[in-house]
């Protein structure tokens, strides 16, 4: 039966999808429309909407019709998407550990040599790469000279196509920043922890060339960075071995460079040890604290505008824990009352 | 000579001048030469196998003045009738460091240069030093006795039951409800579902997850159901396979086993994940089974596997994940009970009997908690000496390095 | 012979291994065990992916249901195998690296398995939602406190919790939110963590031992 | 790769990959099982080949036969037993002398019992055992009161966890309500990582819909 269901409707729905997608992505990319960009008043009324529809779940599961597996995904999906194209703003408060992590970064001097190290693949991009992007962004208005390297494959990919956006902002093309001056991608090295340990000794060691092949010695940012001791500043992305406290472990604690780091939020709470001692200077945890560096620096860009999908989701969260939770009290009151009656 | 006398109080002048100003100090340090490190030692490293030395030493004079003129120190080291070479750059504020690429069959000579702008200055050198050997790690000691101790306890009660001594184990609950569980697997004609984890051979759980299909798989060749077991290791598909075809020779029915119950799916977790979901909606099984080291993947299972109507029966001794085994199934392992698992479910003696035995690392933990936990308190609070030894000898014995 | 064999070698090996944790020159034993577990580990998957090799040619020789899917398995898996054991495209040539931006190995990386991966790992917050709807059930104590604990984590992360109970006067303010769900991470979290992996340590002592006598042995295809 | 063409196929090849996942969500269906199948494969190979360079080629091959005799580690041959075993693994595929594979598994299993019952009861029983040994108040009592009471948490909540693995004896009486109250700590603290993990899954969801409807439709800013 539901075979037959399958069969006659799957190709249909699969074709109408993909033709509609099709109009719109040519549309969009001809520029025939403008991007969707729902203004505050309408924002909010969708929201009432939204808050008002999941009033009439909590009603209906009352009356003993709880919604269906499907109805909370769609739920998620609405409160994940809706809010990326709203025009609301919420007040982010910056947390100490974001705080102290800014403080060290504003401390540096103009032309300071900051080592960026990006231990985290695709997967993880969403909390991770705002934090990338705000990173360079200050980075290059302060004139930092950045070195950027991997432990993950796919780490210094995940630099790359944050450089890609950044460079391509008009504010950043006039500066005219170059490859192998300001900034360096070394690319990705094997060997975990055992690399840090080893550029203790010197980096050329870990990376005779550069991600593009380039002879590590024909690069003048780097020509006179011979270990961690001509770095003024690290900065760790990570999300999860090695990462952080691989670097805290094996490189700050030997070699004594001073360390900032973004985590994902699964990760950050085994960070704060760290943080209480002085390892580390400060932490950015997950896309909260992606959203408050970018309130920190200014530089308001996709951690604030993914964060009003992050409290909305959250909420939906909350709320449909509530709704379960009523229709259970209310169904084994229900019971209860059944039992005594046979009783 | 009038020209040089006047260049002369000229520079009097500019240097008078600049170190009359706030910045002076850059102009002296040019002056100045700083003092070298003093009091270097370089002594064995302890408990390696011959190839770390230790260094020691007073940062110089200089460094110590606030604000430091020193900004670094290099550590350089000379084979004894060989070339010297500079192994390591320190910053300023350092006074030790750990050489450990020596070679056993060389002694060395150490010095430490401090490094500042106006010039170096480099220390005496130490004695010539070479590296020893030792063959037993006695920083290790309370480690080897310890853990020999509880290891002593879980013998101990492995042949106290061999011995015919009745032993009780509390009920686990999940365990309890193997047997029930593969029942209606029978029932219903629909497979179970067995997920080793996502980790090799080379992770405890995954062997712990090993174990307890054993037992799992005897049940299920004496009531002949299907199982299936997709996995994401090579070694573990090879192990999983040698493990239920001897549950089905020791149910007397070699002949119902095929390779094709254990199957490699692929190494990539959510490639996995995607599979194994695939194989859920598609074949619903009425028991899934997830023991073993998992990681995101749990939820995504749990959820799939009851929305088919599943039984679950979940264990981790991955703390990040239990509670959406807990939340999401029907029965959950907490840690330890993963590996209490196999020896509870062989209900044989000498297997209960390791389980008793590490109770006993349980007590002694306990005992250790409350009796550290008052001793420092009562010692640090009204400090009672007698106590603050106890609490520091106690930190002594359970340090490990 | 059968029998005896494999059980000495774990009882050797094993014993060898802990021993090399207090004998200083043996100390690299451990790093060396990894080493060949890699090692073996390759071999291994010749086993592995003929096994998938087989399962889905038998099911394309055989036309089972759905074995249109196993040739998009089998040409998936073949295409990717020579893409990076000749490294096509790669710049560099057979000795080029492996994860150079411009091989076909690394596009079809990006391309294809990436996306996939990080879907597959986004399903999870729907899941993660029909969860909390579903089994957050305040059954009893025990739910009830755990879905209080998430409750209290998931408002005070967000700058919704903070503007919820920003009210509540400062020589108090433990009772935020935010500050309470530092609380119960340093807290409670701490000592159910500790107990928890003070538990998992013990059992896998015990549990090594049991392998290692020789008193396990199912792994081993051995069930007496 | 970045031009034209190339740049918009990548892109419609990668949002079709992630709607085909998505489609799950619904039920099992035509476009999820090809996105598996895809799936399967590619990474099948993928570690495949990551294997088949890092660990054969890199670890083995070159340490044998490319480095040269004065820089190899003194135990450079050991790497020929991890061969052996790796080829001992393979007879598997002779049934007559399949069980000999059961040796390389017997190592391997032994091997790790014996490096975990070490590192873990060091890392997992002594570490923890010594950092829950503090002073619940000092001598200064300058402590805020939140953190005495936390203090004693901790103590307390190890302590009635501990009760709570007790295998050996049965959970009544005092031990009884011990271990009772070690669940509700067990408890917290599963509730606690529920609530963290559901925000870096939020994240996930987010960093999906933002490509979709940024990077690919281009709708959203």
């Amino acid at each position: 039966m539901e075979h037959g269901a399958k069969s006659r409707y799957e190709i249909p729905v699969l074709i109408a999808v993909v033709t509609l997608t099709l109009v719109i992505y040519v549309a969009r990319h001809a520029e025939w429309f403008g991007y969707l960009q729902l203004s505050a008043g309408l924002s909010l009324i969708l929201m009432l909407l939204v808050a008002g529809s999941l009033i009439w779940i909590l009603i209906r599961t009352l009356d003993g019709n709880p919604a269906g597996r499907r109805m909370v995904f769609l739920y998620v999906a609405v409160a994940v998407v809706l809010p990326l194209s709203m025009q609301l703003t919420q007040k982010i408060e910056v947390t100490p550990e974001v705080n102290q992590l800014y403080r060290g970064l504003q401390a540096l001097p103009h032309g300071a040599k900051v080592l960026a190290t990006f231990d985290y693949d695709p997967g993880s991009a969403a909390e991770l790469q705002p934090m990338a992007e705000t990173f360079f962004k200050y980075a290059f208005d302060r004139g930092f000279k950045v070195i950027i390297m991997g432990l993950w494959p796919q780490g210094p990919a995940q630099a790359n196509m944050a450089l890609t956006k950044v460079l391509s902002e008009e504010r950043y093309k006039v500066k005219s920043l170059r490859y192998g001056v300001d900034y360096v991608n070394l690319g990705f090295q094997s060997g975990n922890e055992f690399v840090i340990q080893r550029m203790g000794g010197e980096f050329k060691s870990m990376f005779p060339t550069d991600y593009n092949g380039t002879p590590y010695d024909s690069l003048p940012i780097i020509r006179n960075v011979k270990n961690f001791s001509n770095i003024d500043y690290s900065f760790n992305l990570s999300a999860g071995y090695p990462g952080t406290k691989e670097w805290v472990l094996v490189g700050v604690d030997q070699f004594g460079f001073k360390m900032g780091a973004g985590n994902t939020a699964v990760q950050t709470t085994g960070m704060y040890p760290y943080l209480r001692s002085g390892q580390l200077i400060g932490i950015l945890g997950g896309m909260s604290g992606a959203a408050e560096f970018e309130e920190i620096t200014k530089y308001r860009g996709k951690g604030t505008k993914f964060m009003l999908s992050q409290s909305f989701s959250h909420v939906v969260v909350v709320v449909f824990i509530i709704i379960g939770n009523v229709a259970y009290i209310m169904f084994e009151r229900g019971r209860a009352t059944e039992k005594k009656k046979k009783a | 000579m009038l020209f040089r006398v006047a260049i002369a109080f000229a520079c009097l002048f500019i240097i008078a001048g600049v170190a009359g100003q706030p910045a002076g100090d850059t102009a002296l340090a040019v002056q100045q030469t700083i003092a070298p490190v003093t009091s270097l030692i370089a002594t064995n490293h302890e408990y390696d196998n011959g190839t770390g030395i230790d260094l020691i030493w007073v940062p110089s004079i200089d460094d110590r003045l606030a604000p430091s003129r020193v900004t670094g120190y290099e550590v350089w080291r000379s084979v004894v009738g060989g070339s010297g070479s500079r192994i390591a750059e320190l910053p300023a504020g350092a006074n030790k460091f750990t050489d450990e690429q020596c070679s056993r069959e060389s002694t060395y000579v150490y010095s430490v240069v401090a490094i500042s702008v106006a010039g170096n200055a480099v220390s005496i050198s130490t004695a010539p030093i070479q590296p020893a050997r030792e063959w037993i790690n006695l920083h290790r000691l309370n480690l080897l006795a310890i853990a020999f101790l509880v290891s002593a306890a879980v013998i101990y009660f492995i042949q106290s039951a061999r011995s015919g001594k009745k032993l009780f184990v509390r009920k686990i609950a999940g365990l309890d409800a193997v047997d029930d569980a593969i029942g209606r697997a029978t029932e219903m004609g629909r497979p179970i579902l067995f997920i080793p984890g996502i980790q090799d051979m080379d992770d405890v759980q995954t062997i712990a997850a090993i174990t307890i299909l054993g037992r799992v798989s005897r049940v299920v060749a004496d009531y002949d159901t299907k199982i299936k077991m997709p996995v994401s290791r090579s070694l573990v598909m090879t192990a999983a396979r040698e493990t239920i075809k001897a549950s089905y020779m020791a149910a007397g029915r070699p002949d119902a086993y095929n390779d094709d119950m254990v199957s490699y799916v692929t190494d990539e977790q959510f490639g996995y994940v995607a599979a194994v979901d695939g194989i859920m909606v598609r074949e619903k099984p009425a028991t899934c089974f997830y023991l073993g080291a998992f990681f995101a993947e749990s939820l995504i299972l749990a959820e799939t596997g009851n929305s088919v109507g599943a039984i679950q029966i979940a264990g981790t001794a991955m703390p990040a994940q239990i509670p959406f085994f807990v939340a999401a199934c029907d029965f959950a392992l907490i840690g330890e009970e993963l590996f209490a698992a196999s020896a509870y479910l062989s209900n044989e003696p000498k297997q209960l009997g390791s389980l008793k035995g590490q109770d006993v690392g349980k007590a002694v933990a306990l005992v250790v908690i409350v009796v550290g936990t008052m001793a420092a308190t009562i010692g640090s609070a009204w400090d009672v000496t007698f106590m603050n030894q106890l609490w520091s000898a106690l930190k002594v014995v359970f340090q490990t390095n | 012979m059968k029998r005896e064999v494999p059980l000495f070698i774990t009882f050797f090996v094993g014993t060898l291994l802990i021993a090399s944790v207090f004998i200083p020159p043996a100390e690299s034993w451990g790093e060396n065990f990894s080493v060949y577990f890699d090692i073996i580990a390759v071999f291994a998957f010749f086993l592995g992916g003929g096994n998938l090799l087989r399962i889905h040619l038998q099911k394309v020789a055989s036309k089972r249901p759905d074995w249109g899917y196993s040739i998009v398995t089998l040409v998936a898996f073949l295409v990717m195998l020579a893409a990076g054991l000749f490294k096509l495209g790669n710049p560099g040539g057979i000795s080029g690296n492996l994860t150079t931006a411009q091989s076909w190995f690394q596009i079809l990386f990006q391309n294809i398995m990436s996306p996939l991966g990080s879907t597959m790992y986004a399903l999870l917050a729907f899941f993660v939602a029909s969860a909390s709807y579903r089994a957050f059930r305040a059954k009893n104590r025990d739910a009830t406190i755990l879905l209080v604990a998430a409750f209290i984590i998931l408002l005070g992360r967000t700058p919704f919790g903070t503007m919820l109970t920003s009210w509540i006067p400062p020589q108090y303010d433990l009772l935020q939110v935010p500050n309470l769900a530092i609380w119960i991470m340093s807290g409670p979290n701490l000592a159910g963590q500790r107990a928890i992996m003070i538990g998992i340590g013990l059992g896998i002592v015990s549990m090594s031992l049991r392998i290692l006598l020789g008193i396990e042995r199912t792994y081993l295809g051995d069930d007496r | 790769m970045e031009s034209g063409l190339m740049h918009h196929v990548a892109l419609w090849l990668a949002a079709f990959l992630t709607l085909g996942i998505f489609s799950f969500l619904y039920r099992d269906n035509t476009w999820y099982k090809v996105c598996e199948a895809i799936f399967v494969g590619i990474s099948a190979g993928y570690w495949f080949v990551a294997y088949f360079w890092d660990n054969l080629y890199t670890k083995f091959w070159v340490g044998v036969w490319v480095t040269p005799m004065a820089d190899r580690p003194d135990d450079w041959y050991v790497l020929y037993v991890g061969a052996a075993l790796g080829i001992l693994m393979l007879l598997r595929l002779v049934p007559k002398v399949g069980w000999i594979s059961r040796w390389p598994l017997a190592f391997i299993v032994g091997a790790t019992a014996g490096l975990y019952l070490v590192t873990y009861f060091a890392s997992n029983v002594m570490l923890q055992i010594e950092d829950t040994v503090r002073p619940i108040f000092g001598a200064e009592n300058d402590a805020p009161i939140y953190e005495i009471i936390g203090n004693i948490v901790v103590a307390v909540g190890t302590f009635t966890g501990l009760i709570y693995f007790f295998f050996s004896k049965e959970h009544r009486g005092a031990f009884g309500r011990a271990a009772k109250v070690g669940i509700f700590f067990l408890m917290i603290t599963f509730g606690a990582s529920f609530g963290y993990t559901v925000m870096s899954r939020m994240s996930l969801l987010i960093g999906r819909m933002d490509f979709l409807f940024s990077d690919w439709l281009k709708l959203i800013k």
